[in-house]
């Protein structure tokens, strides 16, 4: 049997899918089939019926999805963090401090570049919410709307030697391409939670609904707690589970 | 076995137009006409290939319909060799045996007939030559062959012996005064003028796309109707 | 970026390792790309002789229109398709979207207007002659468009390879359609997008390179096809 | 999904409109597919014309080395021009990348394999005694070359067509080394993915009916130009 | 004006090997031989078109190198008019301003000259015509006036009069008698072996890609020297 997952690229690309799933597809003897999108074509495919759960980080839109009766048994997951990342020379002057929206407003005064996604995804409805309580209106030479995956994103901030807002799992899988360094972090409003909703079975009669039940339930139980907070990347712990 | 009646047929400035022709079954006519007379487009027309604006063709007593399902049939029957005949890229043989496969013919009655057909034109042993390795006159020969493995019942001939060498005419002379009696009919068109005579055909004069009513030749053909 | 060189190295272990992921998804690639490129040529070949050979009005306006869906983006095909295939849509019923059958469809749409267009290029530049040559020695008009065809062969095999180029290195289709879904509808192409967007720019660049050798054991075998 | 139908009435809206940002987009695509197709036609053009024309030992694993060529995929080109523009790249000091120049590079190298492929063939099918008629009529090589071309015409219509499509509908160069930069390196193609990966389908389809429209007026002229 | 030297030139099976052949300025020369016996081999080869394996060939007293820079100017005083000739697409008048402009000759000049060739092959008035609408025969003309029209010191002809009617022959053969007296030397293919003696050329005939030696024609030839 098949259960079908519709998430962000970012989740997919950490690498913790890969550890996540197996256990629940060997008990259930089943094969989720992962659909990395972006956030908002996600939700399009859980409002089309085209998958059977969705995996995303946008709250506000999470909760659009089931006020509007496309999705329901919406359940906490975990959350992970994004960090601000800049240039070794930190023209704004910013680094170590842990308050991002006033980083931002810093960012914005000094004219500093900064690449945003610039695709309403999770990431960059986080970055428009800094920008807002920052009092910012991001426009001109220095603000790059790019449009593009998180990977790219910071490798295009790395070579125009910008800022740029990112979530710390990609950001540890292009440390290695990228000459950004870390300059805020640690932001309680940095944080980044992960939602799971299950596709309404009664907008969509195909939705396999027990499967998809039994694995919002493994996704909250105890084992898969432990693999979520066990899962390193490059030594360092990307996800915490909601206490 | 054909007859033409109220032709007229356009190419570009230039029309055809035969108010009446009639072809005799087992005979040989000589087309002639100067440079630009029609001589090509009228054996297209007789060879089921160009329709007529207007008029009518009748073929074996039949009144010809210029639709393909109806016309294939016919064709069969018909052959022409073009004044510069395309032939088909590969070897010899596959463009003798082209005319035969569509046909239906069994592959050993195949390869008799086209061995015969190119000891005719004196090719024995090109079969297997590529078409592109052929002189000017071993072309035109290899497509004579190609017309006359098929043994069409009317067989339209557009100048075959331009290119051939003084041996290949005569024998190619000798071979088409022969057919007739094995009930073929056959048109030549042809500049040659001492060459009808020999042949003994009766002769067909085209001007300026119109048949040349005060002709010994054309009008002995409409008389005998 | 020295992942040039590191990405040879990594195609080369990616061959002699013979990993399984990577087999299959050349597998899934080659299949679907292949499946795409004998119904765009099943579609296209016929529709790019009959433009070549048959005059009528709005003949040019035609061409002109198939010259266009040419540039169709394999994203916009993608869009196209998955509104159909989408449960929501007309299709839905038959829950063909994220399956390599709406790849191979979307690949299909892709590479027909490609190969109709060079196949009609190649009738348009042949032997006027051709056709009446074949009528004359008593083919049907079948047998005479098809003789065309064999003399025209050059220009329709150009015709099959890029198409076949085309489908097996485009990523849109592929990517909305079969969702890039590991073990089922991952292609190569997908799989590099995906490790391209997770930095693995070595790994990305060596599944390309092994791409590369299949499409060019692909043409290799077309060739000798050719010269038989 | 109701948005095959709302994105026809969002294009329409779009070009009424006359949106600047769609403007653009419009422009970024033409002005860089434009400049990549010259200079695959600059390249691919003589390329084709002699391999076609020219017989030498290992012609036909050139030629089969050029067929697969056109299995390219965009990511591939885009990966390995990026290798070479990135900071830390052999040509890095320019700051190349995430410019238009970036993006003409990598569709001019997408579209070179397909332009010199179907010249080739347009030479191939060709008849033999062009260059030696022109030749003995006084022609230099080159001058017996350019009617050899010019013979062939539909042909390299044909393969200019063609390559023009492939650029003007890919969309992994434009996003790899153009990045997609609002009012800078955004073409229609990203601008459709990103629409696409923003969940708005209808948008993005309907930025395709724009990108075919542009398209569909490119070749017009292409036609008219064929005409004369 | 050309002098060919223990020339070997291979063609598939074919070899035409030419131990000495002299051809003089202002000469008419008969080109005679059967179907396949290397007469276009032969034009071709003195239309520095085809290369020989071995041997030499010496124009106008300098030996010929085979390097494309050399041949060319070389290859504008001379010209071939094919057995099947090719015309380019276009108009006629395309075609005969063809080797004019590769001469960068003024356009007023051109004009002159095509009109004089075309009258020469008796087409005036078809310079607009698209060659797609000409007759077997009219193809032909039009390349014999594309290669007159370049008024070339060495013209090759590879049956001239094939397709021909018979007033056109007569105006060719009155033609061609009258270009040596300007100095042109003509080397004419033939089959037609009436022909020669009318024309009063000297006749050079090959069998098998050989010369043969006994012919008095050649033997002229070669006693000339
Ligand atoms: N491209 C080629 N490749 C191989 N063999 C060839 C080629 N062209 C001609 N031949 C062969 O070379 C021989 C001489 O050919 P050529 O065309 O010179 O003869 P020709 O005297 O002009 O004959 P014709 O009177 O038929 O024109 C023929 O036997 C022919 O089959
Ligand atoms: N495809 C065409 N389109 C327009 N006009 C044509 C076409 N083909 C031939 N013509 C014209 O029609 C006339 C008759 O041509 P046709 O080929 O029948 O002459 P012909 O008697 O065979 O001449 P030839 O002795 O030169 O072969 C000529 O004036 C020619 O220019
Ligand atoms: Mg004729
Ligand atoms: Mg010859």
């Amino acid at each position: 049997d098949h259960l079908r997952l519709a998430t962000t690229t970012s989740t997919e690309n950490s690498g913790l899918l890969a550890e996540l799933l197996p256990p629940f597809e060997q008990a259930n003897d089943c094969k989720v089939d992962v659909i990395a999108v972006g956030t908002g074509k996600a939700i399009k495919l859980g409002e089309n019926g085209d998958v059977d759960v969705i995996m995303v980080h946008a709250r506000s839109k999470e909760d659009k999805f089931v006020a509007a009766g496309f999705g329901v048994d919406r359940r906490d997951v975990m959350y992970n963090d994004f960090v601000i990342l800049g240039p070794a020379g930190d023209p704004a002057d910013i680094k170590g401090s842990t308050d991002a929206v006033a980083a931002m407003a810093k960012i914005a005064a000094g004219k500093s570049t900064f690449v945003s996604r610039g695709d309403d995804s999770g990431t960059h409805s986080r970055e428009k919410q800094l920008w807002k309580k920052a009092a910012v209106t991001p426009a001109g030479d220095w603000y790059l709307e790019a449009g593009r995956g998180m990977g790219e994103v910071i490798i295009m901030a790395g070579e125009r030697r910008g800022y740029t807002l990112s979530d710390r799992g990609t950001y540890l899988a292009f440390k290695a391409k990228t000459e950004l360094q870390i300059a805020v972090a640690g932001d309680k409003g940095l944080f980044n939670p992960y939602g799971v909703i299950m596709v309404n079975p009664q907008k969509h009669a195909h939705v396999k609904v027990e499967l998809a039940k039994k694995f919002l339930d493994y996704l909250v139980s105890a084992p898969a707690r432990t693999l979520i907070t066990g899962f390193r990347k490059a030594g360092e712990q990307l996800f915490y589970v909601a206490e | 076995m054909v007859e033409l009646k109220n032709i007229d047929l356009k190419r570009g400035d230039f029309t055809l137009s035969i108010e009446r022709l009639l072809l005799q079954s087992g005979e040989l006519y000589v087309l002639h006409g100067a440079n630009g007379a029609g001589k090509s487009t009228l054996l297209q027309l007789l060879a089921l290939l160009l329709p007529p604006e207007r008029g009518e063709l009748i073929y074996a007593g039949r009144l010809v319909h210029w639709s393909e399902r109806r016309l294939r049939p016919l064709r069969q029957e018909i052959t022409l060799l073009e004044q510069s005949p395309l032939l088909f890229s590969g070897t010899v043989e596959q463009n003798l045996a082209f005319g035969l496969k569509v046909r239906n013919i069994p592959s050993d009655k195949q390869q008799q007939r086209i061995e015969r057909a190119l000891e005719t034109v004196d090719l024995q042993g090109f079969s297997r030559r590529s078409v592109k390795q052929l002189s000017g006159g071993e072309v035109r020969r290899v497509a004579l062959a190609r017309a006359l493995v098929l043994e069409p019942k009317l067989l339209l001939l557009d100048e075959p012996t331009a290119n051939l060498d003084a041996g290949q005419v005569t024998a190619l002379e000798r071979l088409l005064v022969s057919l007739p009696h094995r009930g073929m009919s056959i048109v030549i068109a042809s500049h040659d003028t001492q060459q009808s005579p020999w042949l003994g055909g009766k002769i067909i004069r085209l001007q300026k796309g119109c048949l040349d009513k005060d002709e010994s030749g054309l009008k002995a053909v409409a008389d005998q109707q | 970026m020295g992942y040039l060189g590191d990405s040879l190295l990594t195609a080369v272990e990616l061959i002699l390792s013979f990993d399984r992921e990577v087999r299959m998804t050349v597998w899934t690639s080659l299949y679907t790309s292949s499946c795409a490129i004998v119904l765009a040529a099943l579609l296209g070949v016929p529709s790019g002789l009959w433009l070549g050979i048959s005059r009528f009005r709005g003949r040019r306006l035609l061409i002109t229109l198939l010259n266009t869906l040419m540039a169709l983006p394999t994203v916009v095909v993608g869009l196209l398709l998955f509104g159909l295939l989408s449960r929501q849509g007309p299709l839905g019923y038959f829950g063909l979207l994220f399956t390599p059958l709406a790849m191979i469809a979307g690949q299909t749409l892709l590479a027909t207007p490609i190969v109709a267009n060079l196949v009609l290029a190649a009738v348009t530049g042949a032997d006027e002659r051709i056709i009446n040559t074949a009528l004359t020695l008593g083919a049907s008009r079948l047998q005479a468009v098809i003789q065309l065809l064999r003399e025209v062969r050059f220009g329709v095999m150009a015709a099959v390879i890029v198409g076949f180029g085309r489908v097996i290195a485009e990523v849109g289709v592929a990517m909305m359609l079969g969702g890039n879904i590991r073990g089922s509808t991952r292609t190569m192409t997908t799989a590099i997008a995906l490790e391209t967007s997770k930095g693995e720019f070595a790994f990305g660049l060596a599944l390309g390179l092994v791409l590369l050798g299949v499409a060019l054991l692909v043409n290799l075998g077309l060739n000798l096809l050719q010269q038989r």
